[in-house]
Formats: structure tokens, C-alpha cells, sequence
């Protein structure tokens, strides 16, 4: 027991470092966002959100964050399901499988995508050589959309992975023995027993695609204005921090209600995101 | 019909790894591309590998980078695994006040994340690449964090237990019982931050001092007017070392467990 | 943070790839100088790093209507131009078109100039139709057209479009632009700034709003691109040499832009860079084409339909930036 | 044909045969029990009929339809896993109901089943309670009546009572087969505990490295095992080398004994097998052989004592206390002494296994 | 004062209390083993002792020296944990060397012992294995193995048999008793078993609900138990609630029998036990009562049989076969016939537990 309380003080360090390079900052934000540019105090940046260009921006993020995280959970549950039964021993070689891809500069792979998008791009070559009609999806919402799904794929495979690996196989045995043919046991008992991995999953993917603005950027072709592009505007191009902080806080505080309704839904305490 | 399904599940893995490196793929042929232009095929060349070394800047961005990503993801390691013991051997509540302060890097955007650390930064020191190594301390430790911390839950008490009661000492027992069962997932969460850091550009963009060039903010100040070659070329230098790393470890793993049986 | 009192030292900050790597070396080389050279890519992230204080610079180089906005700011240390035996290198007429945004002439020394234009695909359209802003609207480039992604520019290309000032703060007349521009918005392909010119060597788009000195790279990929300034006019811009309050290295600074000025650096920079240089003493260096190239040197005509931008007051820089955001969530 | 044959089944895992030709046939509601040390390859049986593990070759059979090939789902069998493997994320509730959904059964008949066994497996009221609030016993509980109540044809149980303590074990017991009485279920019961074998079942199959030994009811096992293996797995014996002199004579440890078993042929080696509460003690010189008492443990029911006699260390189990030192006699009636052929095969005489 | 102590240990989890001043003396070198139903507090005690829990109050001495602050390491006590608890990362060699290296044993010495106890523990030839190769028997063993090369003055086993089957189980039992005489070790000794308790230990402690019900040596307990807990625990018997007419004299289901007891008072209400293997059958009319068999089970050593006689159902083992349905008569010597006193709190008459 005392032992116990020692080692907590192991996280001292951490604490200290919370505090400085995490809480403090946020302050910083907090600050620009509740005063004006001269330094008085106003709630117009928080209220700001309401305006219907943030509104506009704001829905548009939430429809492309959430499509990006369907999608990713539809091909990642495939995915997790073929490589569980795989029976891969060594776990880790599965995750580096996944994030291997980021030891190329991620600016470089949205651009190399740019190239296999485009009119003329690669993925048009192929279509028109096979004699398929070729499609326009650089610099349109798909594009966007699908630059999401690709950049943070792996993280709703490897949640759901590791949830697949810590369910017990008797308990699959188990539901074929009481007479459920394969789509019962996938929707009674596989699913339920990954709503862990998969809550992760959603998280991992609709939080950083909710704030995203750099594939936004690079392929939308600046017709897509999502919420993380009207932030990094603001701080940049309008060089309104303080309307840039402020829109930053409530879409901070959206994601924190949004995260709290789905750890509703998800009744076990879980702290850990990623595995 | 099982063989369908297996083969099914193969071709069905086929077209996600296809889709994830793809753009690699694109890259590393683009790397062997002479011409300026990313969309132009020049014909083959392997002078982008030949001339790198000769090229000063790209040669500094590097050294730059690898000296902030090592050190960046060595000290995360370290102050996210004894952060993670730390916040494992808490109070649930007090556990659970830490936890919801690691997430926070996680949700903001980078941006938000960036700017606010240069606000810091700016007040206590100058920007350097000293401010760049905090700054990607201060994103890649959760990463780290969330790795140690299902090993640590899932290591069983009495193990530790056990140790004492052959007479060790706590210290003795960590090293000898502790460690090596978490290890892996400090591994992981130590690749993971360097990974993390090695792509990052927002947070690096705004934290950097003057004259300090990383590979991202390089690549970046160069999209206007032309990326140089040379970086397709490193960057696929890097992603192959990393890939052959990779099979080494994993071929090292399986015969590990060989030998044991 | 000694870097303060040091005097050998100079920091530097210019756009990206803006240099030729060699001229800066030689520069350190002969005066002995260190130089912390940073780079940026967009004009804002450079005001957002330079307001934020974190780093002294102590030379920047930077687009006109910014530079109008610091000096506006008082963020200008004049220029000893006496200590510059260089400066008289360059082009009187690119100096008498500075005092647009530097009018009483004490803070800048230019670097490059260009124009804003349509660089334009002959196979696709013909020189007749980019002759006028009007093609930008043509239905039948439906997805073919690639707009500028940048906010006053392409405010300039539809207040030109409808004859009105390009530095209007009329919000009437900003208004109308900015209804052109969304009418203008079902057509685009994408508005671009980066990565214009590889999206016209793909032959991805027809025509595309871009700096002269983007299209200059694309025509040398592609033969079938030209490039044209519509008859309406258009924008030319001027990147100058400025000293920030910041600097902590005045001599060296004066040293950094002399040296600039000088005719070996110039010569390289411009054969490295490729956009127009005011240094008058390139010329000699170059053949008849490259002079001839109107592209790189845009003619007398051309610059006689062009302004500069001056720099908008808060309240228009506001609203415009407003009227950008709404078009782009439109 | 019977209910359920097991034709020539042959199973291997990494080339290690597990089963080899195993030939078992198993008669309508009847209670069979597997017995064999640990990893004989009892659940490997169990998980074949069960439909969890294709046969290498072989066939099997049930109802006289060949079942080999039909997947787990639909063959109407229930299994009580080793492991129990009940639903973590279910209610016990719920996990009861589990195979009663499945087969679109009405909510009424459901409710009443699972109120039906959780009071047949002495849990009622505890229908909502989350199953990791559960202790091993319970969870062993639940999964027999997540089981039973689907009404099987047959039932299998992988070691159900593993985990209770003997009481528990003893209830559990007797309530299965109550419930084989009533549900007229054919059970299929894996264990390696003897005397829970030979209380419960109609029939015991006795295996050892996979192959059958003997099957039989309790008391032929225990009374006549065909081999020392058998003999000795189920309850301790005396098992002596000795040499049938001729019908209803045997000579052992340099004596010779009457005995009832006959044609062996003469002058046969054999094992003989006595059971230790079938020796009993007298005063020096009133039995066959004489010899001195080396050990007296105290064992609840009885003694048991080790009987240094002719060369071999005797079990004997006896209600009285002896001295350790004493002299004492040794008796047992010739109806008491088993005769075996010597094992003619390796396998047969395995009986130390590496658990 | 005793070799080993516990004085008024309290000890709470979640302020629920498990021991509650528990008072308990070990002898040095003996083998004490404590017994009682799961939860009843046995595993707390273990772990009082080997320092991996703190009482709330109360002392533990060992050897004269109080203990109570000792961190475990230091403690000359080794233990062998109901889960085992094997360092998953190491080889089953390395497990075993674990606290040898600590005590900075030489390379030689650590061998001869790791050989040694493998051989101990029937593993010979394991050494380079991994741990999860192995089944959950070999497992135990490990741990034992690991356990016992540290030469501890104390080694507390926590049911460290549990896994094993039958055979195994006795031999370890076997095992672990010349262990104990060899290295002269004192063992604390946690089984549920009772026959493995009445085999291996010195001395019985039955615990029950976190309160020590009886202490005494095998003989005692099983023989003479303090109350119906114990007797029920210990076996299995046959309890019964009678008035003490007189000395000698006990009726119970309307009639009176002779007995050996006295100093219960006059007309007092008692428990009667009688232990099934006590109870003589035999023909209608010749006993005290008569009844009728209505269950007879094969048990291999005897039969065990249900007589439901006088409103009690009796539960008798013989060695003969009694049909069911068959009229017998019930008798028992007055020697075997054990009276109590009624418990007089309730917590001493808790007799079912869950699990
Ligand atoms: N999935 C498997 N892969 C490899 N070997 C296996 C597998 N399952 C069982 N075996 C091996 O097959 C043999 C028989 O196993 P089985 O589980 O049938 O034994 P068992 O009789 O049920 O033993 P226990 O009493 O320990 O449960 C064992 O040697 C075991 O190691
Ligand atoms: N860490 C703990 N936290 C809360 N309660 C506990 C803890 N450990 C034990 N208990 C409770 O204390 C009581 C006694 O537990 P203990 O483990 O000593 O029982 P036991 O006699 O060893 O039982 P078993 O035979 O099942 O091992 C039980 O009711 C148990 O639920
Ligand atoms: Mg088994
Ligand atoms: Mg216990």
C-alpha cells in the first residue's frame, strides 16, 4: 500500500510538466480568446462561433469528420477481424505495419496523392486504360475525405485489433455451440466485446479529423473551409488571434462534449486511447 | 469455401496496404524521376541519391532532424513511462484528472498547439532547437503514455509480489520483473514518438528559432517553388532504413520465440 | 541567448528557395559574418512568427502591401542607403514604383518584381479569350480554371474585372467583387497558390491566376503554356529588403543588402529564382531570350496596366478577410 | 447404428497425433464419462463431437447421420466449456437466453427457462448480476445452465466441477444428474477426477495418450480393469509382477495364492492387482506373507499404511491405527485378486504423464 | 513464545472485515495447514505473513522478532501464490534462479540446486523452457521449485495442488512431506481439500468466515470437532438436532440412544453427528430405527447410500450393495455417536458459502 503511494510519485515530473507545457499554454489561448485585440475583456470570439460562415464551416467539419470515421471503421473492421485470425504472434510488427507509412514526410504522401488524384493523375491513367470513365475528385470534398481516411486509418485499426486480440476464442465457440450461425456471433458477441477498441477507434479518428486543416488544404484545393482551416486563417491570413483562440475553445469544448457522450455510451472506465 | 474466404481476406488486405502505400510507392518512383517537376517524367535517374550528400542544406536538416527527433523521442520516453507507472499506482481519481491533462495535445489542433507553445517558449528562452525538442516532447509523451499504460495494467500484481518475496528489493524487483514486461509497450510508445516527431511541421514551424531547419519545414518553404528532388530521395532512404528495421526486429522476434520452444 | 550581442551574426528571413545557396555562403565568407537564414512560405506566417517577438530578425524580405502594413505599424528602421554602394544598381523606375507602399523612399531596397496573369494552355484556349478577366467566367472551363489562393489577389483580378481600383475601400464596390467571385467559385478547379504550376504542366486545368514567376517554371516544362496579362490590368508586386525594429545588427544588415545589390549575387539569384530582377547590371550576363521573355521581364505595356497594392486599413483588411472566408464557405 | 459413433477418428496438432483411430460409440441418454490423465486428449474428443475441430479422417456419427462435416451451429449439441467462456459483455440473464433467442423462442417460455435453471444450478435471483461479479463456482454454474437450457440431444461438459470446493462439487453432482434424469439428455462428461467419474456415469471410457483402454460401468472398471493402467489409475492399487501357475493358482513375491481367475494358461507372467482396502492385517504368521508396517497416515475415513512385505511396499487401507514398526500379516481372499495379461504394447503401460 | 505468532491481527478490505483478531501460534517445523470454504480469509492470513498486506491492527512475530513492519523482502519467508505468479519472461531455469541470484549464490551452487528441485518437482529436464509452455500443473510445480531452493525459514503454500490431478497430487503431497523433513522448513499450508489437509499437516486450522472454528492435529479434528461447522467441513456427516435427556443419554428423531458424552445438563438441545461410514445397516427391526435406502451410488472404495429413516435422510457408506427401495434397520455404537453444543452465535453456524 505505501509502496503504492511512492511509485505514484513517479508521475511528479510529469505532473510539473502538465501543468507548464500543457495547462499553461491553454491559458494563453484561453486569454486571447477572451479579450479583444486592444485587451479588454468580451465573449464575441466564443459567440463568434455562431456566425454563419463558422456555423457553415463548423457542420461542414463535423460531416467530413464523421463520414472520414465511418469509413475508416467500415474498412477498418475488416481489416482487425482478417488480421486477428491471422494469428500473428508478435503484435507489435502488426502496428509498425501502420504507422510505417509516416516515416515518409506526410506533406509529401497528401502531395504524391495530389498526383494520383488528378485529372490526369495516375488513378485516371488506370481508369481510362481499362476503359472506365475517369472521375474528378481532386480538389472536391471527396478528396478531402478520402486524404482523412488514408491519414488516420491506423489508428481505428490498431484499437480495434487490439480489442479483437483480448477476446477469448471459447467465447466465439462457445456462440456457435448455442446454435449462432456466423452474422449472429459477429453482431452479438464479436462487435459487443470490441466496443471498447472501437469507441478508441472513433475518438482516434473523429477528434484529430474535426480539427484537421492541412489535408484540407492541400486537397481541397482551398474550396473546402473546415472549422481547423477558419482557426489556422484566423491566426495566419486575418492575423485575429484572439477570434482564432476563441473559435479554438469551443471547438475544444465540442470535442470534450462529444468524447463525454460517447464514453456514455461506452459504460467502462478506459483510460487508454490508443491500445 | 474456406480457401474462398482465405483468399478473399488476403485480397481484401491487399487493397488497404495498397491504399496505404500508394502514395509511397509514388514517391519513391518520383525519387528516380529527372526532371524539377513532380508531374513531368524526365526519364531515370539515380543523381538525386548521388547528389545528396553534396547538398549542405538538406544535409543540415537532417542532422537537425535527427538530433530533435532523438532526443525529442528519447526524453518523452522516459518521462511518459515513469509518468505512466506513476499514473497507474494512483488513485483512480487522481489517475483519471492526469489522463484527461494528456489528452488535451490530442485534441487541439496543431496550430492551437504550436502558438501557444511559442507563447511560452518566447517568454522563458529563446527559440531554438532546444524549444523545437520541448515542443515535441510536449506532443509525442501521451502517445508514449497510452502505450505503457495497458502493459501496465494488464501486468499481473502478484508477479511483482512474487519478486519481493524471493527477496527483492523494489528497485531490483521493477528492474528484473517490472521492466521487462512493459518493455515492448515502451518500445512501441518511443517509435511511436518518433515517428510523431519526425513528421510533424505546424508545432515545429512555430517553436523553431531562427536558422533551425527540419526536414517537414524544409519541405515546406519549398512547395511554391518546387520541392528539391533530393528530399523524395531522402525520404525514401529513411523509409526504407525504417522497413528493413522493421523486418529485422519482427524476423529477430519469431526466432526469439523459436528458440523458446 | 547570446545571439543578441553578438555582432558577427545577422538573421535573416526571406520566402523560400529565394536564394542561391551559394551567394550566401560567399556572403559569410567575405564579411565573416554568421547568418541565421530562416525561411517562410506564405507572407502570414511570416507576420504571425515576426509579431509573436520570439525571434530578432534583423533583415526581412518581404511583399509590398506587408511591408506597408509594418511600416503603418512602426515596425521600420530607416535604411542608411549611403552605406550601400550597390544600391545604385537598381532600376530607377521598380524604385519610383516602391513609393506606393515606402513613399517618403527611406526603408526598402527591391529585390524582385513580377505581375499577377493567366498562365494559360494554348492547346486548350486561345490567347483571345485570356485577354480579358472575362475568361474566367466562361462556362465552358467549367473545373478547367485555377484561381489564385490568395485573398487580395484575387479581389484585384474581379475589382479589375468590373473596372473598379484594384486598392478600393469602397465595401459597395468590394462587395460586388466579392458576388463575381462567388459566381466565379462553380467554375474553379481549385484555388491554388503552391502548387499552380505543376497543376498546368499536368495539363489538369486550362488556365490558371498565378505570379509571373510561377508561370515562367511552368512554361519551361510545358511548351504549350503562355502566359498574358489581361487588358483590364493587373497587380505588380514588388518583394523588398527591409530593416524590422527588432534588428540588433544594423551594420551587418546594411552589409546583407549591399551585397544583394551587388552584380555577381544578383546575377545568380535571378539565374536561381528566375523572377524579374530590378538589378540593372544582370542584363549583361543574359542572351537576347532570356531578355526578351516577357513571362520573367514583363514589357512597358504590361506594367503600365499594373499597381501595386497598398496596404488595406484594419476595417477593410477585416472586412475583405471576412468576404474571403465567406466565399470559401460558400 | 448407435446414438453417437466415433468411426476410426484420427486427430493430429503439429503433426503430434493426438487421437489416433479412436472408435467410441455412445448409447442414447446415457452418461458416459471420459477419464484420462491430463492431456489424454479428453477435450480434443469432446471438441470434435461438439464440431469445434474437423477430424484428420474418420467419421462421426450421430443419429446415425453423418455429422463430420456440419459446422458447430447447427448440430444439436450443447458444450459446458472448460473455461466456462460465458459472454463477458451479457447479464447472466442474457447469457442464459443467448441460444433460446436463436432459436425465436417466445419471451414467456424464455423468462421461465432461465428462472428454471438458474434454480436447478442453486443460483436464483441473480438474473441481472454482470457475470465478472461472479466467483469461478458460479461462472461454472451458469455456464451448465446456459447449456441445458436449450434442451440438447446431448450435452457435453469439459470438467464442469473443476473449480468448486467438495461440498459444491458433491451438490453440482447429484443436480446433473437429476437433470439427466429429467431433460433425458445423453451427457458426454470429461474429467480426471475418479471418483466424480465413477459416481455420476452409466459408462466410463477410460483413455490414456489416445487411446481407449477400457470402457465399462464404474464397477467394472474399478473392480475388473482389463490393464495396470487402468487398475491403477482408478484408485490406488497394488499392482505385483507374478506368474500364473496354472487355473486358480498364482505365485507372487515367492509365495503362491489361490486365486479365482482361470484360463491364463500355465505358467504365464501376469500382474496381479489388489486393491489396498482388500488386504487385511492380522497378527504375524495368521496370513500368506508376513511383513512390518513402514508408514500409518491418517486419512479421515481410514489408515492408509505402507506394508513393507516380500520385496514390495503394500498400500494398505485399514479403520485401525497401527504403530509404524509393527509386525503384521497380510491376507486377501482369492475373490479379491485380480489377474491381468501383462500389457503387450508400450502405450498400454504409459501411466506416468507430464500433466 | 511460539515460533511463529499472529496477536490480534485485524484486517479489513473496503471496510469489510476479513480476520478479525485472529490469534494463531506455529510451532517451528511443523506443517500447519489452514482449512475452511473459499473467502473464509485463508489466502489474507498467507499474505499477512509474507508481508504483501499490513494488518489494521494487531502484531505478527516471527522467531521473537515482531514482523509486522517487515517489508516482504526481507522476510526469511518464501511463499508459493495461488496463481503461481511465474515470471512470464523468463525461463523456467531463471524463475528458479531468481532468488538465488538475489542472495548472490555462486554459479555452481544455483545450478545443483535448480537441478535439484527440478528433480524435486519431476520437471528434470525443463530448464530452458518458457513458462507459458507449460500446462497449469507444471506451473505449480515451477513455482514450488521456485519456492523452496531459497532454504526459507517459513514457505507458505497457497493451495498449491490445486491444478493437479489425482495421482500427481499425491505424490506431490508425498513430496512435499519429505521437503518439510529434509530441510527442516516450517509450512503454512492453504488447501480446501480436507483430505489432502488430514494427509499432510501437523496441525488443522479451520477457519471459517475470517474466525479460526478449530485447532488441532488431523485425528482431533475429524474425531472431535468443536461444532457442526467443523464436523460438516471435515467430511461429510451426518448432523442431527437432539435434546441431551442425561448423561450418556441422547434422543434425537424420536428416539433415545446411548451415548459416550456427558456434561451437557439435563435436557438440553444439542447436535448429534454421526459420520456416514459409523452408521451399520442391517435387516428391519435388528437397529434403533429402520428406514428405507432411496439412493445408492458406486463409489469404487464403498458405496454411498440415502436412507430416509425417522424424517432425516441419512447418508451411510458400506461396502455392500443395497438395492434401492430395500427396508433396513440403522444402528451405531454409542462410541461413534459425537454430541454438541448447539453454536451459539450465528456466524459459527454459516455452513453454505457461495463458492
Ligand atoms: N490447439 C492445440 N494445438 C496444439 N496442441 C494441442 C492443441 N490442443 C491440444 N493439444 C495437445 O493435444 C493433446 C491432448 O489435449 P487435450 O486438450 O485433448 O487433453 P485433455 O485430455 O483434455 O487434458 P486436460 O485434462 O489437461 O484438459 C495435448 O498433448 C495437448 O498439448
Ligand atoms: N484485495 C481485496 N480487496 C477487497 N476484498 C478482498 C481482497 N482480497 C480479498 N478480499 C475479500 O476478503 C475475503 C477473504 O479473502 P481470501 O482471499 O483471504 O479468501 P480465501 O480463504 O483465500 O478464499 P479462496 O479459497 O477462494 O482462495 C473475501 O471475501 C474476499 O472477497
Ligand atoms: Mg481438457
Ligand atoms: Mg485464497
Amino acid at each position: 500500500m505505501t509502496n503504492k503511494i511512492k511509485t505514484s510519485f513517479l508521475a511528479g515530473p510529469y505532473a510539473l510538466w502538465v501543468l507548464i507545457c500543457t495547462i499553461l499554454p491553454l491559458l494563453y489561448i484561453l486569454g486571447y480568446a477572451l479579450t479583444t485585440s486592444t485587451g479588454s475583456f468580451t465573449l464575441e470570439n466564443l459567440t463568434a462561433i455562431a456566425e454563419p460562415v463558422h456555423l457553415k464551416s463548423l457542420w461542414l467539419s463535423i460531416k467530413v469528420a464523421f463520414l472520414t470515421t465511418v469509413i475508416c471503421l467500415v474498412i477498418a473492421y475488416p481489416v482487425a477481424l482478417i488480421l486477428h485470425n491471422l494469428k500473428i504472434t508478435n503484435k507489435g510488427f502488426i502496428v509498425f505495419l501502420f504507422i510505417l507509412p509516416m516515416w515518409m514526410n506526410f506533406m509529401l504522401r497528401i502531395l504524391a496523392w495530389q498526383i494520383i488524384l488528378s485529372n490526369n493523375g495516375i488513378l485516371n491513367s488506370i481508369l481510362s486504360a481499362i476503359g472506365l470513365p475517369t472521375i474528378h475528385i481532386l480538389y472536391t470534398k471527396s478528396a478531402v475525405t478520402l486524404g482523412m481516411v488514408y491519414d488516420f486509418l491506423p489508428y481505428m485499426i490498431l484499437p480495434i485489433y487490439n480489442a479483437l486480440s483480448k477476446i477469448n476464442d471459447q467465447v466465439i465457440e462457445a456462440a456457435a455451440d448455442l446454435g449462432a450461425n456466423w452474422l449472429t456471433t459477429f453482431t452479438k458477441i464479436t462487435v459487443p466485446l470490441s466496443k471498447d477498441g472501437i469507441l478508441s477507434g472513433i475518438i482516434m479518428v473523429f477528434v484529430p479529423a474535426l480539427s484537421s486543416f492541412v489535408v484540407s488544404n492541400l486537397l481541397g484545393g482551398g474550396k473546402v473551409l473546415l472549422i481547423g482551416n477558419v482557426i489556422e486563417q484566423e491566426f495566419t491570413l486575418a492575423r485575429n488571434w484572439n477570434l482564432g483562440s476563441g473559435l479554438s475553445i469551443i471547438l475544444m469544448i465540442f470535442v470534450l462534449l462529444s468524447m463525454s457522450i460517447m464514453n456514455k455510451v461506452d459504460d467502462s472506465e478506459n483510460g487508454g486511447m490508443l491500445v | 469455401m474456406t480457401k474462398v474466404k482465405k483468399g478473399a481476406s488476403y485480397f481484401y488486405l491487399g487493397l488497404v496496404f495498397l491504399f496505404l502505400y500508394a502514395p509511397i510507392l509514388v514517391l519513391i518512383v518520383l525519387s528516380f524521376n529527372n526532371s524539377m517537376s513532380r508531374t513531368v517524367w524526365g526519364g531515370f535517374t539515380l543523381k538525386w541519391y548521388l547528389n545528396l550528400t553534396a547538398n549542405d542544406n538538406i544535409m543540415d536538416a537532417l542532422g537537425t532532424t535527427i538530433r530533435i527527433t532523438l532526443s525529442s523521442s528519447i526524453l518523452a520516453t522516459i518521462l511518459g513511462t515513469s509518468a505512466a507507472i506513476g499514473i497507474h499506482y494512483m488513485k483512480k481519481r487522481h489517475a483519471a484528472i492526469m489522463l484527461g491533462a494528456t489528452n488535451i495535445p490530442l485534441l487541439n489542433a496543431d496550430i492551437v498547439t504550436g502558438i501557444s507553445l511559442m507563447l511560452l517558449f518566447t517568454r522563458f528562452t529563446p527559440l531554438g532547437e532546444f524549444s523545437v525538442v520541448l515542443a515535441h516532447i510536449a506532443f509525442s509523451v501521451p502517445y508514449v503514455i497510452f502505450n505503457v499504460l495497458p502493459r501496465l495494467q494488464s501486468l499481473s500484481e502478484a508477479c511483482y509480489e512474487a519478486a519481493m518475496d524471493l527477496g527483492a528489493t523494489p528497485a531490483y524487483a521493477f528492474a528484473k520483473v517490472v521492466w521487462p514486461e512493459i518493455f515492448p509497450g515502451v518500445l512501441s510508445g518511443f517509435l511511436m514518438a518518433l515517428t510523431m516527431s519526425l513528421d510533424d511541421f505546424t508545432i515545429t514551424y512555430f517553436t523553431k528559432g531562427a536558422g533551425v531547419n527540419t526536414l517537414s519545414t524544409m519541405l515546406y518553404t519549398q512547395l511554391r517553388k518546387g520541392i528539391q528532388p533530393e528530399l523524395y530521395a531522402l525520404s525514401t532512404i529513411l523509409f526504407l532504413l525504417a522497413f528493413v528495421l522493421l523486418l529485422v526486429i519482427n524476423y529477430k522476434g519469431e526466432g526469439r520465440k523459436e528458440a523458446h520452444k | 541567448g547570446s545571439d543578441a550581442e553578438a555582432t558577427d551574426t545577422l538573421v535573416v528571413l526571406n520566402y523560400g528557395k529565394y536564394i542561391e545557396s551559394d551567394v550566401l555562403k560567399r556572403f559569410q565568407k567575405e564579411t565573416g559574418i554568421t547568418v541565421k537564414y530562416e525561411e517562410y512560405e506564405q507572407v502570414e506566417d511570416m507576420y504571425a512568427k515576426y509579431k509573436a517577438g520570439s525571434i530578432n530578425y534583423d533583415v526581412i524580405c518581404t511583399s509590398d502591401y506587408m511591408i506597408e502594413t509594418l511600416r503603418n505599424e512602426g515596425e521600420l528602421i530607416p535604411i542608411d542607403y549611403s552605406s550601400l554602394p550597390n544600391y545604385k544598381n537598381i532600376d530607377k523606375q521598380i524604385i519610383d514604383a516602391s513609393a506606393a507602399f515606402d513613399p517618403t523612399h527611406e526603408y526598402t531596397v527591391p529585390y524582385f518584381y513580377g505581375t499577377v496573369g493567366i498562365l494559360y494552355n494554348t492547346e486548350m484556349v486561345d490567347e483571345e479569350t485570356v485577354s480579358s478577366w472575362d475568361s474566367l467566367w466562361n462556362p465552358e472551363y467549367k473545373n478547367k480554371i485555377v484561381m489564385i489562393n490568395s485573398q487580395r489577389d484575387a479581389m484585384m483580378v474581379a475589382l479589375e474585372k468590373l473596372g473598379y481600383d484594384i486598392n478600393t475601400t469602397d465595401k459597395k464596390q468590394l462587395d460586388e467583387a466579392y458576388d463575381l467571385l462567388c459566381a466565379e467559385k462553380k467554375y474553379v478547379y481549385a484555388y491554388l497558390q503552391d502548387e499552380t504550376y505543376e497543376c498546368m504542366i499536368s495539363e489538369d486545368a486550362a488556365m490558371a491566376v498565378c505570379y509571373s514567376g510561377e508561370a515562367a517554371m511552368g512554361m519551361e516544362y510545358n511548351e504549350n503554356l503562355s502566359y498574358t496579362v489581361p487588358k483590364e490590368g493587373g497587380n505588380l508586386w514588388i518583394d523588398s529588403w527591409f530593416v524590422p525594429r527588432t534588428c540588433k545588427h544594423y551594420d551587418a544588415a546594411m552589409k546583407w543588402i549591399d551585397f544583394m545589390c551587388e552584380e555577381e549575387a544578383a546575377t545568380e539569384n535571378f539565374e536561381y529564382v528566375w523572377y524579374a530582377t530590378p538589378n540593372t547590371k544582370v542584363a549583361a550576363h543574359e542572351d537576347e531570350e532570356t531578355l526578351a521573355d516577357e513571362t520573367v521581364f514583363p514589357t512597358k505595356e504590361t506594367l503600365d496596366r499594373c499597381k501595386l497594392y497598398e496596404a488595406y486599413d484594419d476595417e477593410t483588411l477585416n472586412y475583405t478577410t471576412n468576404l474571403w472566408k465567406k466565399l470559401k464557405a460558400y | 447404428m448407435e446414438f453417437i459413433q466415433f468411426d476410426h477418428v484420427s486427430k493430429s496438432y503439429d503433426k503430434q497425433l493426438v487421437l489416433d483411430e479412436l472408435d467410441l460409440y455412445i448409447k442414447e441418454n446415457t452418461f458416459v464419462t471420459l477419464l484420462g490423465p491430463s492431456g489424454c486428449g479428453k477435450t480434443t474428443t469432446l471438441r470434435l463431437l461438439g464440431g469445434f475441430e474437423k477430424p484428420d479422417s474418420g467419421k462421426i456419427y450421430l443419429n446415425g447421420n453423418d455429422i463430420t462435416a456440419l459446422p458447430a451451429n447447427l448440430r444439436p449439441i450443447n458444450t459446458v466449456f472448460q473455461k466456462y467462456a460465458l459472454f463477458p459483455h451479457m447479464t447472466i440473464e442474457e447469457n442464459i437466453a443467448f441460444g433460446l433467442n436463436i432459436q425465436k423462442k417466445s419471451k414467456d417460455y424464455i423468462q421461465d427457462k432461465i428462472k428454471y435453471a438458474l434454480k436447478l444450478v442453486n443460483l436464483d435471483g441473480f438474473e441481472k448480476r454482470a457475470i465478472d461479479s461472479l466467483s469461478g463456482g458460479q461462472q461454472q454454474r451458469i455456464a451448465i445452465a446456459r447449456a441445458i437450457v436449450n434442451e440438447p440431444k446431448v450435452l457435453l461438459l469439459d470438467e464442469p466441477l473443476g473449480a468448486l470446493d467438495l461440498k459444491l462439487r458433491q451438490n453440482m453432482q447429484y443436480e446433473l444428474m437429476k437433470i439427466k434424469q429429467e431433460l433425458g439428455i445423453t451427457f458426454l462428461y470429461v474429467t480426471h477426477d475418479q471418483e466424480e467419474a465413477l459416481t455420476m456415469s452409466d459408462t466410463i471410457v477410460v483413455m490414456n495418450q489416445g487411446y481407449i483402454q477400457q470402457i465399462g460401468t464404474p464397477e467394472d472398471i474399478y473392480n475388473e480393469p482389463e490393464n495396470a493402467f487402468v487398475a491403477d489409475f482408478i484408485g490406488e492399487s497394488n499392482i505385483i509382477e507374478g506368474i500364473m501357475i496354472k487355473d486358480e493358482l498364482v505365485s507372487f513375491l515367492g509365495v503362491q495364492v489361490p486365486c479365482v481367475d482361470k484360463g491364463f494358461g500355465t505358467m504365464k507372467p501376469v500382474d496381479v492387482v489388489i486393491r489396498p482396502e482388500d488386504v487385511e492385517l492380522g497378527y504375524p504368521g495368521k496370513g500368506f506373507m508376513d511383513g512390518v508396517i513402514t508408514d500409518c497416515l491418517f486419512k479421515g475415513v481410514h489408515y492408509e499404511l505402507d506394508v513393507q512385505c516380500g520385496g514390495y511396499e503394500w498400500l494398505v487401507h485399514t479403520t485401525k491405527y497401527f504403530e509404524i514398526g509393527q509386525h503384521v500379516s497380510l491376507n486377501v481372499i482369492p475373490f479379491n485378486i485380480q489377474i491381468m495379461n501383462k500389457p503387450e504394447s508400450e502405450d498400454e503401460e504409459v501411466m506416468k504423464e507430464d500433466d
